[in-house]
């Protein structure tokens, strides 16, 4: 489907790398914590917006869930209890220029190394054919592929919410 | 459809943009978010990768799905932590927690 | 006998007439452009990209539109059963038997002032309502209407409606913040408690139609449904989701959001006019959204006779369906206390989650149990009523023990409670009301 | 992989599962101890200096005996299960041969497309370690037995004991380097545990943190080289590697990533590094520093450590990934590879340097620990010069007398200490306190009543042990307060003969004999066919060597065991009761030890030898016929044609060492007090600096440790005053011992110009430079991302990437 060049994924893209983007400059450039949490949301939004375009409809949803769902609230939450930072004067510490620069030159490095030898690529992916969420389901359980960093990975999920309880709580 | 380099400059856009923030704000809740936005830049590529070359091998889909997990676990102990420090020195600047210097 | 009959064929006369407009409609329909809209615009010439466009443009127009209308029936339905609960009326006087009432109150909250407090975050303030409307239409993109009429079939609907509920909470806490008032901060701070809570057990209980179903569509879940509900292999599943999706909408027992006796109004305190109607309109929406769901995910969604062959009948189907779960949470409602903060937590993680793992790991055991003993339906059989019953027994029958033993504890440990109370020892977990009379 | 117990590819999983098993469970469920305070314990005696008013963790009685009955269980099932592999293996014809061999694999790890495996391998090698780990363990198990039975901390000892025993075995039947190299860590670990295992002690927890330190240096290269390896044959596998002639071609012909352009191929550049973390394990020079002050451990794993496990561990190793070393030259033609002539230099090298010291060592153990070094040195030169097997069949006949001559020393310490204890009782018993703690009646008891805490003589500090006696500490473990055991502890005597015998190597009847003389035959067979100048070192090095292993194990036995008494102490020297437990279950292990230390050597008899030959291997030498199929055909050595010139050598340096020795020290018995008359024969200078092995220890304290010691407090101008200037100050007056008066200028010049002047500059460069130090994270950050971006830039400059994509 297209109307002229424009096809209606290239419009979903552009609409995405805005929000992915612009919200994640909204985190770096906001004062105002909440708002910067919000806009983390927006930005992770685009991620999600991203995963469907790339046909991974499961991570787009996850990627709501845990990061909208759960994530975006937690720091909301530790926003609100470490409330008295809310508005600090200084945004930014001493290096920021040169963290500034440095960061530009890493943008540069990754299009310089990452991005330029597949450019002009990789035009259409190698199949239309996409493994279906039910095969992400049976690689993550499956003996012969992820079950053990699945494991691991439960085990760590464990481990933090202990830990973070630990950590957090008030001393008694 | 989409061409690979797109997503990718796009992630590194957003990469860097966590960089920045990483590396250049005072307050520990906010250097955590830009850190999910890291890793979030890692999961785009990921999963774009995954989508355009191997789209029949889970590997993309399923380190994405840890780094989830990661960027959860991340999320839930780093602001314990904030909260913590925050208990003890009323301040969340990084700055200002500096006892490991010397 | 003759107020028998009278009264029957008073009930049936709306009943036929019914269908048959029904039918008559269905026919006019079907044949057109209706079941395929696409379709019939380009068979009327158009370019097929523009037909698409418009196709899905009205889809989605239509989609959310729906609920909206709905709420506004629903408002006039919850106040008269609420009304006939308290030996009241309700409404009466704005258009026959009080119909157009709620198009009244719109009105009125219309020409209320738009207040924004002094210190606000405007633009969360502004967008929180908005969010939290979405939230609830967003999930209709994945219902399945009828056979033919849904918004989107994804492979992952499930995961996509507990991704797209969670944005609710998100709105709750963005409304609290933002009014810059203590009220309604700590209103929302309880209230993302109590949603995050028991989007626990919601998730988990949803997980045993998936793994009955084989699928996480809602068009396969549905569709699964064909020889057997849901409702009868998984009845815990069902009512823990049923309990903790009325949680999520937090109305009574559970609106401690709004315990206007303790909070003022909880985390929308500061909104006046359209805007708190719109957290109220999201509110009223999903409870008929849980209702469908309910009716979708449990009860068979559209099926009944005839569904296939006449899409609005099914339509009917799933109304009729959906219409019983939201009339039993406007009973449960209207007819039960408000539960305290540390209750309301014990509940869910002392009762509700082990209960919805226990229930998980069970199902999951009984399903491989029942596939490979061979009493499962084959895929040809999956849609034949006698073929389901023996799976559904077993499943039943699980069910049926695991809730005896939860009760057994539960009464077990109500007596030690009791016994311990005796002994002078106060109990933390429950507060049995001190004895009335004797 | 199916589990069935008759399948030797399965039974070999088994063999390590058992002492771990046992490692789990004692530390897990029987190690319960209580606490009590010190002066009630009487378990101490009721005075022991070390635990004085302290709250001392006891075990409990049944933990105690639950821990033994558990370890010796996990021992005695690996022994089971271990000698059942290799009397099913032994007999097979051409075993080892291509694939012949058993063994099993997992997919361990998903390494991009391949998999990692992890598995177990049972080739002849295996099977002759197969025989001589788990009987080793067994015996120093028993051993243990009666060694720790008053110990308070007994449980904790068997469990790192069967930790360590399970990891020595999971390295013997490991099938790649990896598991090796975990095998090899844990030991590590577990030496380091076990050697500071009185950690109360001063010096056994530097010596604990030395060994540590110092293996670790080794093993971080030794992981270097094992990455190196990965990368560049994608496997890890022994089998996939060294089986493989393409894949060796490959290693040799490949230049290296570094100095790849002097012809260093990578093969070269594994060799080393994988070479490097072995010399560090096997305590060659100059990482020999650790063994020595291993001995602050307990006996039985000093016994551990020197006969059955760590040291023979690097040995092993080297033999396994022999045909590496080798890729790319011709040893058995005199073209050594530049591993090789590492190896050869390094292992001739320390052979000689060890005996020398161990020659004037006083201290029982001391001289063992030398002479370990010494042994492994043997074993190293022989393997650098391609005589493997030979090397092999040195490492099974060492580990059988050293573990041996271990365990004989300790009982002669325990002795002694009995006598100590019996003499301080006579004298000063009815003025202490101790008196009134319950004294059992048993002999043994008493003997044990001191945990051998006071092993060492490093602890010479008679203030630490208040009231206890006023004349100087007496040292148990000095081979001049003793004399005249022989009578007194006949067992071990004869035991001890026998394993001294066989490590002097006494010609015909000992093991020691025919191993050494296996390598000497090596060596002499490729210098005179090919005129090598290094197997030319190596033999003359050896030759050396063994004439002084022979006069200082003569000196040992002749101090230790004849003449009279030397001491009161030594006079009332005595194991307790003949029939009492401990005393049994510590000469017991000695007598089976003994018997490998004869006999073991009639394996590896070559059949040219004359009457032996062709009594004991009429064919084929037996050994040498089994071993040869573990590595590829290509790489055996050619067999030595019997030549009388090495046998001979043998015979020389063996009985001429002995009797030198008898000569000095046993025809005239040393008189009580006095001096060695080594002493008198060599300048005094000489025989200081050997006593003092030639100050190797303090050259590493002085040009390693104080260094680290600096960077890490960085309280600059203070401490560079006190520790570099003392230091050197130190290392001028120990220098200056030999070469007189220049000191006294040196000196006054080094505190005038360069004492004020460096720690002034190292002050200033380290207020300076710790402002490195913020404490920002973000700043560290900056300096990483900084670094990513500039590594990043070279990396495209480099590889013209922008030129390609421009």
């Amino acid at each position: 489907m297209t109307f002229g060049d424009l096809t209606y994924e290239a419009f979903a893209f552009g609409f995405f790398t805005i929000l992915t983007l612009g919200g994640a400059l909204g985190v770096v450039a906001n004062r105002n914590l909440v708002r910067g949490a919000v806009w983390l949301i927006v930005s992770l939004f685009g991620v999600a917006g991203y995963f469907v375009l790339l046909s991974a409809p499961f991570l787009a949803a996850v990627q709501v869930l845990v990061y909208i769902g759960a994530i975006g609230i937690l720091f909301t939450f530790a926003v609100m209890l470490t409330r008295s930072m809310t508005n600090l004067n200084e945004r930014y510490n001493q290096q920021w220029w040169i963290a500034a620069v440095t960061s530009i030159a890493l943008f540069g490095m990754l299009v310089l190394l990452v991005i330029l030898p597949v450019f002009g690529e990789q035009e259409t992916a190698v199949s239309d054919v996409v493994a279906t969420t039910a095969d992400l389901g049976v690689a993550l359980v499956s003996g012969d592929a992820y079950v053990l960093p699945f494991e691991v990975a439960s085990l760590l999920l464990t481990a933090a919410m202990i830990g973070a309880i630990v950590i957090a709580r008030e001393e008694e | 459809m989409v061409p690979l380099w797109m997503f990718l400059t796009a992630a590194a856009g957003l990469f860097a943009i966590g960089a920045y923030g990483v590396l250049s704000r005072r307050n520990a809740v906010a250097i955590l978010m830009s850190v999910e936005l890291m890793l979030n830049a890692v999961n785009i590529n990921l999963v774009a990768f995954w989508r355009f070359q191997t789209p029949m091998d889970m590997s993309g889909q399923a380190f994405a799905a840890f780094v989830f997990v990661v960027a959860a676990a991340e999320a839930a102990v780093g602001l314990a932590i904030i909260i913590s420090v925050y208990r003890g020195r009323r301040s969340v600047t990084v700055d200002d927690v500096d006892l490991l210097r010397w | 006998m003759d107020r028998t009959i009278g009264t029957l064929i008073k009930i049936a006369v709306p009943i036929v007439i019914g269908v048959v407009v029904i039918l008559i409609l269905n026919s006019i329909t079907s044949a057109s452009c209706l079941n395929d809209f696409e379709g019939c615009l380009v068979d009327g010439g158009m370019d097929t990209d523009l037909a698409g466009l418009i196709a899905i443009s009205l889809g989605v127009v239509l989609v959310a539109t729906f609920p909206l209308l709905v709420t506004i029936l629903l408002i006039w339905i919850e106040r008269k059963f609420a009304a006939r609960i308290q030996d009241r009326i309700g409404p009466n006087r704005v258009g026959p038997i009080g119909l157009v009432q709620p198009l009244a109150d719109v009105v009125k909250l219309l020409g209320k002032e738009d207040i924004t407090p002094a210190g606000a975050d405007k633009w969360l303030y502004n967008a929180s309502p908005v969010m939290m409307v979405m939230s609830v239409l967003l999930i209709w993109a994945v219902m399945p209407l009828t056979p033919y009429h849904y918004g989107i079939d994804l492979e992952i609907g499930i995961l996509y409606f507990i991704a797209v509920a969670s944005i609710g909470t998100l709105a709750v806490i963005m409304a609290g913040w933002s009014s810059n008032n203590k009220y309604a901060l700590l209103g929302a701070f309880r209230v993302v408690a109590q949603l995050i809570s028991y989007e626990v057990p919601l998730a988990l209980a949803l997980l045993v139609p998936v793994m009955l179903a084989g699928s996480m569509s809602m068009v396969g879940i549905v569709e699964a449904q064909a020889g057997m509900w849901f409702l009868f292999s998984a009845p815990i599943a069902a009512f823990l989701f049923f309990i903790s999706s009325q949680a999520e909408t937090g109305r009574a027992p559970f609106d401690l959001l709004e315990a206007e006796s303790e909070l003022v109004a909880g985390y929308n305190i500061e909104y006046s006019g359209m805007k708190f109607a719109m957290f109220f309109a999201g509110e009223f929406m999903h409870v008929f959204t849980n209702g469908v769901l309910m009716a979708v995910i449990f009860t068979g969604g559209w099926y009944g006779p005839f569904a296939r062959e006449a899409p609005l009948l099914a339509f009917t189907y799933l109304m009729l369906k959906s219409g019983f779960w939201y009339l039993l949470s406007l009973l449960m409602r209207n007819a039960l206390p408000r539960v305290r903060i540390d209750q309301l937590m014990t509940f869910n993680w002392k009762f509700l989650v082990p209960l919805s793992i226990a229930n998980l790991l069970m199902t999951a055991f009984l399903l491989k149990l029942v596939q490979e003993g061979g009493l499962a339906p084959s895929p040809e059989e999956a849609s034949d009523f006698i073929a389901n019953i023996p799976q559904t027994v077993v499943l039943f029958l699980g069910n049926v023990a695991l809730a005896a033993f939860v009760m057994t504890l539960i009464r077990n440990q109500g007596r030690e409670e009791r016994l311990a109370e005796d002994a002078g020892e106060p109990s933390d977990l429950t507060v049995t009301p001190a004895p009335a009379g004797d | 992989m199916d589990v069935n117990f008759n399948d030797l590819d399965f039974l070999p999983w088994l063999i390590p599962v058992g002492p771990l098993l046992a490692f789990l469970i004692i530390t897990l469920l029987t190690n319960r101890s209580q606490l009590v305070p010190a002066t009630d314990s009487h378990e101490y005696g009721g005075h022991h200096p070390d635990y004085d008013g302290m709250m001392v963790p006891v075990v409990t009685p049944w933990s105690r005996v639950a821990s033994i009955v558990v370890g010796m269980a996990g021992a005695s099932a690996a022994f089971l299960i271990s000698w059942t592999v290799f009397f099913r293996t032994v007999g097979i014809d051409q075993f080892g041969k291509d694939d012949k061999v058993y063994g099993s694999a997992l997919d361990w790890m998903a390494t991009g497309v391949t998999h990692f495996r992890m598995g177990v391998l049972v080739d002849p090698l295996t099977t002759v370690l197969l025989f001589m780990v788990p009987l080793a363990v067994m015996c120093i198990f028993i051993y243990s037995i009666g060694y720790m039975a008053h110990d308070p901390r007994q449980a904790r000892f068997f469990s790192l004991i069967s930790l360590f025993a399970g990891a020595m075995l999971t390295l013997v039947v490991a099938d790649n380097l990896l598991l090796l190299f975990v095998g090899w860590e844990v030991m590590g670990v577990c030496s380091y545990m076990l050697i500071g295992f009185w950690y109360e002690k001063e010096s056994a927890y530097n010596a604990a943190i030395k060994a540590f330190t110092v293996t670790r240096v080794a093993d971080v290269i030794m992981l270097l080289g094992i990455a190196y390896l990965y990368f560049m044959t994608g496997t890890l596998s022994f089998r996939e590697i060294l089986y493989n002639p393409d894949v060796l071609d490959m290693l040799a012909n490949t230049d290296a990533i570094i100095f790849g352009g002097f012809g260093f191929s990578a093969a070269g550049l594994i060799g080393i590094l994988l070479i490097t973390g072995t010399i560090g394990k096997s305590a060659q020079f100059p990482f020999h520093v650790w063994l020595p002050d291993a001995m602050e451990g307990p006996t039985p794993v000093s016994a551990m450590i020197h006969a059955a496990a760590m040291v023979s561990a690097g040995v092993y190793a080297i033999i396994r990934m022999y045909p590496l070393f080798e890729a790319g030259g011709h040893p058995h033609e005199g073209d050594l590879t530049s591993p090789l002539m590492l190896m050869t230099i390094v292992g001739g090298f320390t052979a000689l340097f060890a005996a020398t010291i161990a020659v004037a060592q006083r201290d029982v153990k001391r001289v063992l620990a030398y002479s370990t070094i010494s042994q492994l040195g043997f074993m190293m030169a022989a393997l650098g010069i391609g005589a493997y097997i030979a090397a092999f069949f040195h490492l099974i006949t060492h580990a059988f007398f050293k573990a041996l001559l271990f365990m004989a020393a300790g009982s002669v310490i325990h002795a002694m200490e009995h006598g100590e204890h019996h003499v301080h009782e006579h004298h000063h018993g009815h003025d202490h306190d101790h008196d009134h703690a319950p004294e059992t009646p048993a002999i043994g008891d008493e003997a044990g009543a001191h945990p051998p805490a006071e092993e060492t003589a490093a602890l010479d500090d008679p203030g630490q042990h208040p009231g206890k006696h006023d004349e100087p500490h007496f040292d148990p473990q000095d081979m001049f307060n003793m004399g005249g055991l022989k009578d007194r502890i006949p067992v071990t005597w004869l035991t001890f003969l026998a394993g001294g015998l066989s490590l002097a190597g006494f010609p015909l009847i000992t093991a020691g004999f025919w191993s050494k003389d296996e390598i000497l035959a090596d060596a002499w067979y490729i210098l005179s066919d090919y005129g090598s100048g290094a197997h030319g070192y190596v033999f003359f090095m050896l030759a050396i060597a063994a004439f002084l292993t022979a006069f200082y194990t003569s000196r040992q036995l002749c101090l230790t065991f004849l003449g009279e008494p030397r001491t009161e102490e030594a006079a009332h020297a005595g194991l307790g009761g003949s029939r009492d437990i401990i005393s049994i279950t510590m000469q017991l292990p000695l007598v089976i030890l003994a018997f490998f230390a004869i006999f073991a050597g009639f394996v590896g008899v070559p059949p040219e030898f004359p009457i032996f030959g062709a009594i004991l291997s009429p064919d084929v030498n037996p050994f040498f016929e089994f071993t040869k199929y573990s590595l590829l055909v290509e790489i055996q050595p050619a067999k030595p044609p019997f030549n009388w010139i090495p046998v001979l050598t043998s015979f020389g340096v063996a009985l001429g060492g002995l009797w030198l020795g008898y000569v000095m020290y046993g025809r005239k018995p040393l008189k009580a007090g006095e001096e060695d008359p080594l002493k008198k024969m060599m300048s005094p200078a000489i025989y200081t600096t050997l006593e003092n092995k030639y100050y190797i220890d303090e050259l590493y304290q002085l040009v390693f440790v104080k260094p680290s010691q600096w960077f890490s407090r960085v309280v600059v101008s203070e401490f560079v005053d006190r520790g570099v200037i003392d230091g050197f100050l130190h290392l001028v007056a120990r220098a200056f011992t030999f070469t007189g008066d220049l000191l006294k200028v040196f000196n006054l010049w080094l505190i005038d110009g360069v004492g004020d002047g460096i720690p002034q500059g190292l002050g200033r460069f380290g207020l300076w430079f710790r402002r490195v130090q913020t404490g920002r994270i973000q700043q560290y950050l900056l300096y990483a991302a900084i670094a990513a971006v500039l590594i990043g830039v070279i990396f495209v400059v480099s590889t013209g990437l922008l030129q390609a994509a421009g």
